[in-house]
């Protein structure tokens, strides 16, 4: 049989389309699908059981009236800003480090990435130990004698979030220097040379020329990193459990204990509804310049 | 070849035997520490000696943990066979829902109406005159716990009282004594206030506030005088840094503290540690200020199912549970006291007796935790969680937020 | 040595302290007796050291009724872990591929859903799932989970594996369809003998996710099938009790030594399969 | 009949136009060669005839048989790629049978053509080895063998040389013609932009210049009578001399410019000339110099600027008007930069174009 016309589109390739239906429907089914269902119900009355009954926009004054709310948002965006700063930071700072071709390079990875194998339930309970005010680092610094210092992040309202950092940066920090790592040994060596020839110090020759050249890695990283502070749950429960009082709570906390302790299921569905929203709106231009840029040249 | 067959037969012929009267049934709770562990083990024996068997589904780290899994399996339709769940309003969903099991028929045959005390216990597993659950246990919140070491340093009388305790407390601070030791939990503060509600404000407000949801008496001057006190305590405990319950209540064992706001479930960390009340440790109930408690307590709730023989299991399994050498047994363990006015606890220390007594005497208050939904207790949880955490919110910004919630309740 | 290096090997070495000081107290509090441990300093070498934690741990610590410990759970997790582990790797990795080589109408809206769906916080879709195992049949089966674990697992393995392929070059895959091989001929034949880093990235991932995870697996199975977490959880939350804190720490090592065990083994292919599948595309 | 005939192809990608209404004809036997610079659709169209791209409207034949939507397995042809695309996980062999292997061709048939391909290519010592341990020149024949051992009517090289250092180019360019001569029956259609290897291999040419052919014809005449300004200035190296002027029509044709008058009327005009601006070309080998230049139809005198020696000969840079013109002598020469010189050219031996539509006249 000869085809003389062009046949229909949707069989062109078939075998690759069926062997994407698995992703097209955990995309269309349990992303799409989910959000749609967790959206339509953050609009209802639901409570411990999901129902139908209308209520309007009422879950979402009673969020943005909720101190607790806002407090979670601030922390998140404490949280998030700093988190990416410094994984990306940390994580290059590393990377770039063992790229000298040092010596023990194998060991030193293995240290700085064995965290990451570890659940941030785990995390959480170490980093509430070694940084507990009794018999933590404030005790061992006192017992060296300075009697007067306090370092008691988890137990100061203040400053509790950036305990949590600390012990997130701890457990993520390998996985970016890996990526990282990776991304440099990418780069060419003759670009090291020539920016040695050309005399660039090495800072400049990193900043300008060398993380430029990075860009997937760092897209890549971003994506990972992102994910992964927008669900800060596990951590935050594990280390503080919120506190002291609610001064370390986060948005996806809000969202379980809306669902599962309050049993106000359309409580929860309105602030996972914001959370959507946000991504959206971050994730949105990201996918455009990804793809809509990306087709010119196919 | 023989022998299989031999042995096959056998081991058909020992099915069918208890088979006749043997079905698994999974129980989900989350009491896994020794002494729960313990106590719970009384009601799988129990259970297994009727022929049928326990399947052990613990899950640590309270309802918040347990509650997705509970209702997933729920709605999920392969639920377990039985369930802990505080009884309540909690659980008034799953029930209108139609989830879950209507024991009434053998709570009827074994009078349960008559043998439960109080009777309020079984009220609250009651909807629409049927009832869903079986009440274990009661527990009530309101006691304080004092530390005789503590005092000693100090150098003062171990208080009687509320108003003694916060009068004594800056000479607690002057022998490096932190004067009320208290985890970080939210749970922990909110029940420290609905303590301090009963003691300070009196029964009338608790039961105005809690019961009738009545925002202007959580407006009221009255309460005013319970965040004061409640102001009192944040001040009072500075310093206590530490997460769980126990481990304040350890603080208060070791003398480090001069006391606990805690249920009476904490007496049984003073046992372990081999204290004698009324020697090592003085227990006041409602801050001895207000002879009164609360009365909460765990129930069991057993899912619907299709299967007839399911069903029959875990009716056996409530009527097990209610069984008076049962409760006995398992109270004894848990360290609560047990929802029978008719058991003998002449085992129970000194300050379940202090319990008794005052159960026996009838004053007894709905606990918060029976009459509030979990959206409007978590709420409460969660202010008082950070107004007991930052200094920089005052008693009257808390209260005016508490009133909102009161107002909103549903 | 010269100041250059004095400079990079001081500060990888108090970086060191930053990453194993949390490892060594895990260790140390482990090998320690209770009476040791509430006299204080948990940075102080044990005086005497113990293994009785571990034991515990392992063999006897109690999870309600349950007094056989982790070791309960261990069986239940690798039952879990390696079709868990297979079936999402195998998936995403054919994800990555069709889209990489055979980009199809349609293909880049439902990768950038699936890169949304890595953002969305999994609490939100805990029933909306069960209602589908439900409907599905597979609800408290094994199969389910391992549906699960493949879900959430999709996006970040489907993103790397589109790059590595993307990385490979395309006239490779032209030549295999000249040469008459289909998409699947392509895939298996020409794709992965020449993926063995990437697949290595994706199992370390995998690995870690999976076995870490709580709570989808005390949520979509049975308490005959609970992982292994499920056990370090009741010993680590117990509310009520004193908390052996040395046990919970072996409870922890112990349970993170799976992971650990495969980061250890592969951790030069993990870089390697890291900058061939993160660093193109 | 293993002829490929291509009809009114178009190629879009999203809004870009790739490929515009495309008409080509390739015969049985014949050596094509798709010449152009980067981006101007070659590459593209020779996709298309493999299959590896969909197109957007039009048909391709090949022997006769409509083949627009076919499986490339199915279009009875072979591809040669300029990153020799060699599986790496492969042998040779593996290489050479896997096309077979896939086509269910049985097993001794399989031995029989990797060894007559690989006698053929000179590759039978490295059939055990796998494409790294290779060299560059060695990939490529193992390539062009995985396309010779399927027996295909049609072959399709996509820049197959670019890879390979001057030397070696130089050796396998001549290889490929000796094969393409032992196989006279294949068509073989070939992508390059350089076009020394356009010029010594093509049986025909087929310039491209985005998405659409400009000519298309024997080496001889594009590189003699390109049919416009484009394809005059694309091929040869170094390029054509171009002369900004005017032409007058009629019976004796002038062409004027900076430099002088030239008449015309010798040169082969397609029409009657008529009167405009024009460009003329001259390539700098027609350029005489010296003696010769005497004799030819116009000669003029010009001072040199540069002398570049290129080995064989020797290419001279003057300024004729006001514009660079450059001409060739012998490898041995005494002109020396500033000297003054004459040279001439016969019009016969250039190319017009028309200035506006820079067509050939």
């Amino acid at each position: 049989m000869v085809q003389n016309q062009r046949p229909v589109q949707l069989f062109r390739n078939m075998s690759a389309k069926i062997a994407a239906i698995p992703m097209v429907l955990t995309a269309m089914v349990i992303f799409v699908g989910c959000s749609a269902w967790t959206i339509f119900h953050s609009f209802t009355k639901s409570k411990l059981l999901p129902t139908t009954k209308w209520v309007g926009l009422d879950q979402y004054e009673r969020l943005w009236s909720q101190n607790r709310w806002l407090i979670s948002i601030e922390n998140l965006a404490i949280y998030g800003i700093f988190s990416l700063v410094f994984s990306l930071l940390i994580g290059f700072m590393l990377a770039a480090l063992l790229d000298q071709k040092i010596r023990f390079e194998n060991t030193f990875r293995t240290i700085f990435l064995y965290p990451f194998a570890l659940s941030f339930i785990v995390t959480g309970l170490v980093w509430q130990w070694v940084l507990n005010p009794e018999f933590g680092i404030q005790k061992i610094v006192r017992d060296m004698g300075f009697e007067t210092f306090t370092f008691d992040p988890l137990y100061n309202q203040e400053i509790v979030i950036y305990g949590v950092l600390f012990a997130g940066l701890w457990q993520g920090t390998g996985l970016i220097m890996c990526l990282m790592l990776a991304g440099l040994r990418g780069i060419d060596e003759d670009i090291w040379k020539a920016a040695r020839v050309d005399g660039i110090p090495m800072w400049k020759t990193y900043l300008l020329i060398v993380i430029p050249m990075m860009r997937p890695v760092f897209i890549t990283t971003l994506v990972i990193i992102a994910a992964g502070i927008v669900k800060v749950y596990d951590l935050v429960v594990a280390q503080t459990n919120g506190g002291p009082g609610i001064a370390s709570e986060v948005p996806a906390k809000y969202v379980y204990d809306y669902m599962f302790r309050n049993q106000n299921l359309g409580q929860g569905f309105a602030a996972s509804t914001m959370m959507l929203l946000t991504v959206l709106v971050v994730l949105i231009p990201w996918a455009y310049l990804e793809f809509g840029g990306k087709k010119k040249h196919v | 070849m023989k022998l299989i067959k031999t042995l096959l037969a056998s081991t058909a012929a020992l099915a069918f035997s208890t088979s006749a009267f043997a079905t698994d049934l999974e129980v989900t709770h989350w009491w896994t520490s020794g002494g729960e562990a313990a106590a719970v083990a009384e009601f799988a024996k129990a259970f297994n000696e009727g022929g049928d068997k326990w399947v052990d589904g613990a899950i640590a780290g309270s309802g918040g943990v347990a509650r997705p899994i509970i209702i997933s399996r729920i709605i999920g339709g392969d639920p377990m066979g039985a369930t802990q769940l505080n009884h309540g309003r909690q659980a008034e969903e799953l029930v209108e829902a139609g989830l879950m099991l209507d024991l009434t028929d053998i709570a009827e045959k074994e009078g349960w109406k008559d043998v439960v005390n109080p009777v309020r216990l079984l009220n609250a597993c009651t909807l629409d005159g049927k009832v869903y659950c079986v009440p274990v246990n009661i527990h009530s919140p309101q006691w304080i716990w004092l530390s005789h070491a503590a005092y000693e340093k100090a150098g003062v009388p171990v208080p009687a009282n509320w108003s003694e305790y916060v009068a004594s407390a800056p000479k607690l601070r002057e022998a490096g004594v932190v004067p009320l030791a208290m985890g970080q939990q939210s749970w922990q503060t909110q029940l420290a206030f609905d303590t301090l509600l009963v003691a300070v404000g009196g029964t009338e407000l608790f039961t105005n506030i809690l019961s009738n949801k009545d925002a202007a008496a959580a407006g009221s001057a009255e309460a005013t005088k319970v965040f004061d006190a409640f102001a009192t305590a944040r001040e009072l405990a500075q310093g206590a840094n530490v997460q769980d319950w126990n481990q304040a209540t350890n603080m208060v064992i070791t003398g480090k503290a001069g006391g606990q706001i805690m249920g009476d479930w904490a007496q049984g960390e003073f046992q372990v540690a081999n204290q004698v009340a009324g020697k090592d440790y003085t227990c006041l109930p409602g801050l001895g200020v207000n002879d009164i408690i609360a009365t909460g307590g765990d129930a069991f709730y057993f899912p619907k199912t299709d299967d007839p023989e399911i069903t029959a299991a875990q009716k056996r399994m409530a009527s097990s549970m209610i069984r008076k050498d049962v409760q006995v047994a398992f109270n004894l363990k848990k360290g609560s006291l047990p929802i029978r006015g008719d058991v003998d606890l002449s085992a129970a220390n000194d300050c379940m007796k202090k319990g008794l007594k005052i159960l026996a005497a009838g004053n007894v208050l709905p606990d918060g935790v029976n009459v509030l939904s979990a959206d409007t207790a978590g709420q409460i949880q969660d202010l008082m969680s950070e107004f007991f955490n930052n200094t920089n919110i005052t008693v009257a910004d808390a209260q005016s937020r508490y009133v909102d919630i009161i107002k909103n309740a549903d | 040595m010269s100041g250059r290096n004095i400079m990079i090997y001081g500060t990888l070495f108090v970086v060191s302290i930053y990453y194993l000081l949390p490892l060594y107290v895990m260790v140390i509090t482990s090998l320690k007796g209770m009476p040791e441990i509430r006299l204080g300093n948990v940075f102080a070498l044990p005086v005497e050291i113990t293994f009785e934690p571990w034991v515990k741990a392992w063999s006897s610590a109690c999870t309600g009724l349950n007094c056989d410990g982790l070791s309960r759970g261990f069986l239940n997790s690798v039952r879990i872990l390696v079709p868990s582990v297979l079936i999402s790797i195998l998936i995403a990795s054919v994800n990555g591929y069709a889209l990489a080589n055979w980009r199809f109408k349609g293909a880049d809206l439902f990768f950038t859903i699936l890169i949304f769906g890595a953002f969305i916080p999994y609490q939100v879709m805990i029933y909306p799932i069960v209602i589908i195992l439900r409907e599905l049949g597979l609800y408290t089966k094994l199969g389910g989970l391992v549906m699960v674990h493949t879900i959430f697992g999709m996006p970040i393995l489907t993103l790397l594996f589109r790059n590595y392929f993307t990385s490979i070059p395309e006239e490779l895959f032209k030549a295999a369809r000249v040469d008459g091989a289909g998409f699947w001929g392509i895939y298996f034949k020409i794709m992965l003998p020449m993926s063995l880093p990437i697949f290595v990235v994706a199992i370390i991932l995998q690995v870690t996710g999976i076995w870490n995870d709580f709570l989808f697996g005390v949520i979509y199975t049975k308490p005959d099938n609970y992982p292994m977490t499920v056990q370090l959880n009741n010993i680590v939350n117990s509310v009520q009790g004193v908390k052996e804190y040395n046990v919970n720490m072996a409870a922890t090592i112990l349970t993170g030594l799976v992971p650990l065990i495969v980061y250890f083994i592969s951790g030069k292919l993990f870089v390697r399969g890291i900058a061939a599948g993160a660093v193109k595309g | 009949m293993a002829s490929v005939s291509i009809k009114q192809l178009d190629l879009n990608f999203g809004t870009v136009e790739v490929l515009k209404n495309l008409d080509l004809e390739i015969e049985q036997g014949e050596f094509l060669v798709l010449l152009g610079s980067s981006g101007c659709g070659k590459s593209t169209l020779l996709n298309c005839i493999a299959g590896l791209l969909d197109v957007s409207a039009g048909q391709i034949f090949i022997s006769g048989k409509n083949v627009t939507w076919e499986e490339p397995k199915d279009r009875g042809i072979g591809m040669v790629f300029q990153s020799y695309a060699l599986y790496p996980q492969m042998t040779v062999e593996g290489n050479l049978a896997f096309g077979l292997k896939n086509a269910k061709v049985p097993k001794d048939e399989i031995d029989t053509r990797i060894k007559r391909a690989s006698e053929i290519l000179h590759i039978e010592p490295l059939l055990k080895r796998k494409p790294a341990q290779l060299s560059g020149g060695q990939r490529q024949r193992v390539a062009i063998g995985r396309a010779m051992v399927r027996d295909v009517d049609v072959f399709l090289f996509d820049e197959p040389l670019s890879n390979l250092d001057a030397k070696l180019r130089a050796e396998l360019r001549v290889e490929l013609k000796r094969l393409h001569q032992q196989l006279d029956n294949t068509t073989m259609i070939y992508v390059t932009h350089d076009q020394i290897e356009a010029l010594t291999l093509a049986d025909r040419i087929a310039i491209m210049k985005e998405g659409s052919i400009q000519q298309l014809a024997d080496p001889h005449t594009i590189y003699n009578k390109p049919v416009n300004l484009f394809v005059a200035n694309f091929i040869g190296s170094p390029s054509i001399n171009l002369l900004h002027g005017d032409m007058t029509g009629g019976k004796a044709p002038m062409f004027t410019f900076g430099g002088g008058k030239v008449s015309v009327k010798g040169y082969d005009f397609a029409e009657p000339p008529v009167a405009g601006n024009a460009v003329l070309g001259v390539r700098p080998e027609h350029v005489a110099y010296g003696e010769a230049a005497k004799k030819m139809p116009f000669k003029t005198k010009v001072s040199v600027d540069v002398v570049e020696p290129m080995g064989s000969d020797t290419l001279v840079w003057t300024t004729l008007g006001e514009e660079t013109f450059r001409f060739r002598v012998g490898g041995q020469t005494d002109i020396a930069k500033g000297q003054e010189v004459t040279i001439g050219f016969d019009p016969a031996t250039t190319s017009i174009f028309d200035h506006a539509s820079e067509l050939r006249l």
